[in-house]
């Protein structure tokens, strides 16, 4: 086991992300790792099953890039906007191309991967019947309850190929804290094959060790380490940077036609290098704008003996 | 209506369903709006979870979206969204629950998947979300919407959250734990439902609306309380206290 | 909703257990609310069905002193030492009363409080198969995988009438940050019907509020809140005192006769008003000795907007 | 054996069996003790996992129980007791966890529940706790036992935690998927376990033990790997790292 696994966003990528792969990007509208997305998309992957909750702009941008096949999901909308829509105009119309398309509610996607993380071999849930979604999922199916006799709902696990997960802040070897909105991050490492850690900031092991019950991911099940600050912009991360919402907002205008997303994705994705050279193209006056006011925690003590 | 929008008369009588002490899961926008009034007004002990896994938050602002690190900073207590669904809603947990839709029918069955076919979707929706959770799991489900002919409809074109299914006696087979619809706010009335039926009853109307303009713009032949009430007009305070939750009027258009 | 659930231990038990109620005193070989159990015993309940993963010397206390009627656990040992004398007697021998055992591994049991605490129907898991222990146990069940056909083995949601939960820090409402070994302590709270919370320190709101993720237990979960220093003696807690291993150790000896038990139990629980009585008898020294070397945890920022 | 005692020895074997890089689900006392040994040694990388839920330990003294804060105090990871065991065991993430218990049969399968009956015990042990959880999920199972009689059974009193069943052929129908007992070490060998039949087999004799010693200690008629070794002696560097990793002599009696 290599204890350091720090490489670039386009190294990891590069190893872990096969064509027709099973890629969920974590991060509950928190934390969405867009430098992975966009990341994806430059080295030109085909044919992915893409899995999210919320499938997000991230997911949308990818769709029009051509990269996905399939979307499971649970909520595909533009959060607090309205429509994601180069995720309608594929599966509404074909462009750029068809997409298949695999649907739960929120509690059925989160909990096939944490029936994954956990390898349930199945999980019984208080929630879909007489929703008209199982008739559409057969993967959506029902045991009978071998103490009170009752029809009861349940979802198999989702075991990801390779799972994309932004933290606040990691070691080089990948023990990962993560705060605020935890959302499906520690169920989607779990469950995937391959992880791939991106992280706000790279500390010492003695940071990460002073605060145990903070790391939701351990180093054993990471595969790569990516040092990438900003990772999730436009999306937020707590303690580090807002929500550039004027960008959620202009998505909505931006995506109106096919040609118009394209155009976006060759000037902030194909035409620059990496993160760096993405932000290097926002103004540092939105940048500025973006920071929060510091609020600590109170710490606490692990001293033992 | 002079003096508020159809939108803030529509946030205030919502707020003022809610009960001190309650647990409610919140959505980002006008039922954000609800409960933050109802926790200024009459309700200070109001506690509110949203479905990315925040337990009572404080938000410093509008969130922007349910996962807004504003719910977080402040807030009692967070969990991971797997958590916030199988401990707090499957757990029974929660007392109320706000859902919106594309369409509603006189069971309170919503639809917010798709227009059309689900195969071949005329119009594809944001899909479920939290809200078939929601729907089968908490004790009283409120639905806020504007009362248009296209949204009530006499049958969903697809069931996403189950309302009463198709009358009270099916719904009751489904064994889900929570305890149904309880009210729809429109711009012109408050439906509650039949405790036998489950159908849909006119409870109040608001402010000068009539039965005829309710029936005008529902498909079926709706049915009337045998004690018709009538809204209490909004007050200058709950509608200044609205106000100042959302001063840039993002919801309260 | 009262804000303010202060009260004494005395009051807590008083309000909240009842004779022939499930009670569960949550705590994997670490932070166990001793001095609840004691109060208990103090107040003479009956019948009681303890259920704990690991009953340790409290549960043989209380079994001792006539409390049980039945006990739920997956390891029934004296933690690094070895025998429970009390729980053997009563289960061997009926003394002083007989003891019906309900017994699962450390996963079903805490999968049965899992279940409990998300009101799952049911719980498959890997475990029990080619076991003795479902055949002596008829709520270990099996169902069949929907989408294997494999046969699984599952348990049951238990939802104990009362847990008591010993937390590092609460607020007066109930909001309790809990480190260190977590065990079983957020499921026993959300399983429960009734909850006491027992706290080495009462802080302010705020302080709870600086550190949202570490909030296991939230206030409207919560009936009672007993500030209750010292109340896992001779357990520990992290951050605040070592196990007091002599005393584990001496348990076997203190507890070779039923006899002997009982004229510990007179001295040490019945001999003292409340916990700071049972404190008071312990020497300075002894007391001193256990405190640990602090070693507080690297801050986060928790900053929004 | 001169300079080690049977503890000692038993250890020293146990620690050489781990690879580094492995996970290891790490009980108190002895396989505690051989697990910081070949950290130690050649396996600097072992990730020690307790059932209390700690992941990459750093103890600074021997833990007094599986709940021990020392456990947690510089560890990488903790979680919740459920979690450790739906997480990591049942996760497949676990690559060798260590049983003990009062008595072994030829197939690995382990009774640590009671001696009697189970409903009329002659003595009561103190049952499965994470024991079976552990057999059923790590890809190897290592038994540390003194070589008695009464330890090694026909058919243990009750099955607690599966070895190999009666037989492979059974336990691959019970499609556990963990890979069952791996090696029996005990103050006289170590066992390994026949690939086809899942049979306890002798593949290593200790020091100056003999075949014949291992059989008058085992009740049933013990098969010997065809190529059967000699345990290599403690050397002096393996015999003073574990000395002092239990210097108050609590374990290694």
């Amino acid at each position: 086991m290599d204890s350091n696994k720090l490489m670039s966003m386009k190294e990891a990528v590069s190893k872990s992300v096969k064509d027709a792969d099973t890629v969920y990007l974590a991060g509950f509208t928190h934390m969405i790792p867009f430098a992975a997305g966009h990341e994806i998309i430059r080295q030109g992957r085909k044919n992915l099953t893409l899995a999210r909750a919320t499938p997000d702009i991230i997911y949308d941008q990818m769709i029009a890039a051509g990269c996905a096949k399939k979307l499971i999901f649970s909520y595909a909308g533009n959060p607090g906007v309205g429509s994601l829509r180069c995720f309608r105009r594929a599966h509404e119309k074909g462009i750029p191309a068809p997409l298949e398309v695999e649907e739960y509610t929120h509690f059925g996607l989160s909990g096939r991967l944490f029936a994954g993380a956990t390898n349930m071999p199945f999980l019984p849930m208080r929630t879909n019947l007489g929703s008209g979604l199982p008739p559409e999922n057969e993967l959506i199916r029902t045991v009978k309850d071998p103490y009170t006799g009752d029809e009861v709902s349940v979802v198999p696990p989702l075991k990801p190929d390779v799972a994309v997960v932004h933290v606040q802040r990691a070691d080089a070897s990948g023990n990962s804290h993560i705060w605020g909105i935890t959302g499906e991050q520690k169920d989607t490492a779990f469950a995937a094959r391959k992880v791939i850690i991106s992280a706000e900031e790279i500390v010492e092991e003695s940071v990460i060790r002073s605060d145990p019950n903070r790391t939701l991911v351990p180093d054993f099940i990471v595969d790569s380490v990516v040092h990438e600050p900003w990772c999730a912009h436009p999306s937020y991360v707590q303690g580090y940077y807002d929500r550039d919402n004027a960008f959620y907002v202009e998505w909505d205008k931006l995506t109106k036609e096919h040609e118009s997303t394209l155009k976006y994705l060759d000037e902030w994705v194909f035409g620059v290098e990496d993160r760096s050279g993405y932000m290097k193209k926002i103004p540092q006056s939105k940048i500025d704008s973006l920071k929060p006011k510091p609020a600590l925690s109170a710490p606490v003590d692990f001293g033992s003996v | 209506m002079g003096e508020f929008s159809s939108t803030e008369l529509m946030v205030i009588v919502a707020a003022r369903e809610l009960r001190d002490g309650e647990s409610v899961l919140v959505g980002v926008g006008v039922p954000n709006l609800a409960a933050n009034l109802a926790r200024k007004l009459h309700a200070p002990n109001l506690l509110m979870v949203y479905e990315s896994g925040t337990i009572g938050s404080n938000p410093s602002r509008m969130p922007l979206s349910i996962g807004d690190p504003c719910l977080v900073s402040g807030a009692k207590s967070v969990c991971s969204m797997f958590e916030q669904f199988a401990y707090y809603l499957q757990g029974g947990r929660i007392d109320v629950g706000f859902l919106g839709g594309a369409q509603i029918d006189k069971y309170g069955n919503i639809n917010s998947t798709v227009i059309g076919d689900y195969k071949a979707p005329k119009v594809r929706l944001p899909g479920s979300g939290g809200a078939c959770d929601i729907a089968s799991n908490v004790k009283k489900i409120i639905v806020i919407t504007p009362h248009e002919k296209r949204r009530f409809v006499e049958r969903v074109d697809f069931l996403t959250s189950p309302g009463f299914a198709d009358g009270k006696d099916n719904w009751r087979k489904l064994k889900l734990q929570g305890g149904g619809p309880y009210a729809v706010i429109t711009n012109l009335c408050t439906f509650k439902f039949d405790e036998v039926t489950g159908e849909m009853t006119v409870a109040s109307l608001h402010e000068d609306a009539t039965l005829e303009q309710v029936q005008e713009n529902t498909p079926w032949e709706v049915k009337v309380a045998d004690k018709l009430e009538r809204t209490l007009t909004p007050k200058q305070e709950e509608i200044e206290a609205l106000r100042a939750l959302d001063p840039e009027r993002i919801y309260l258009r």
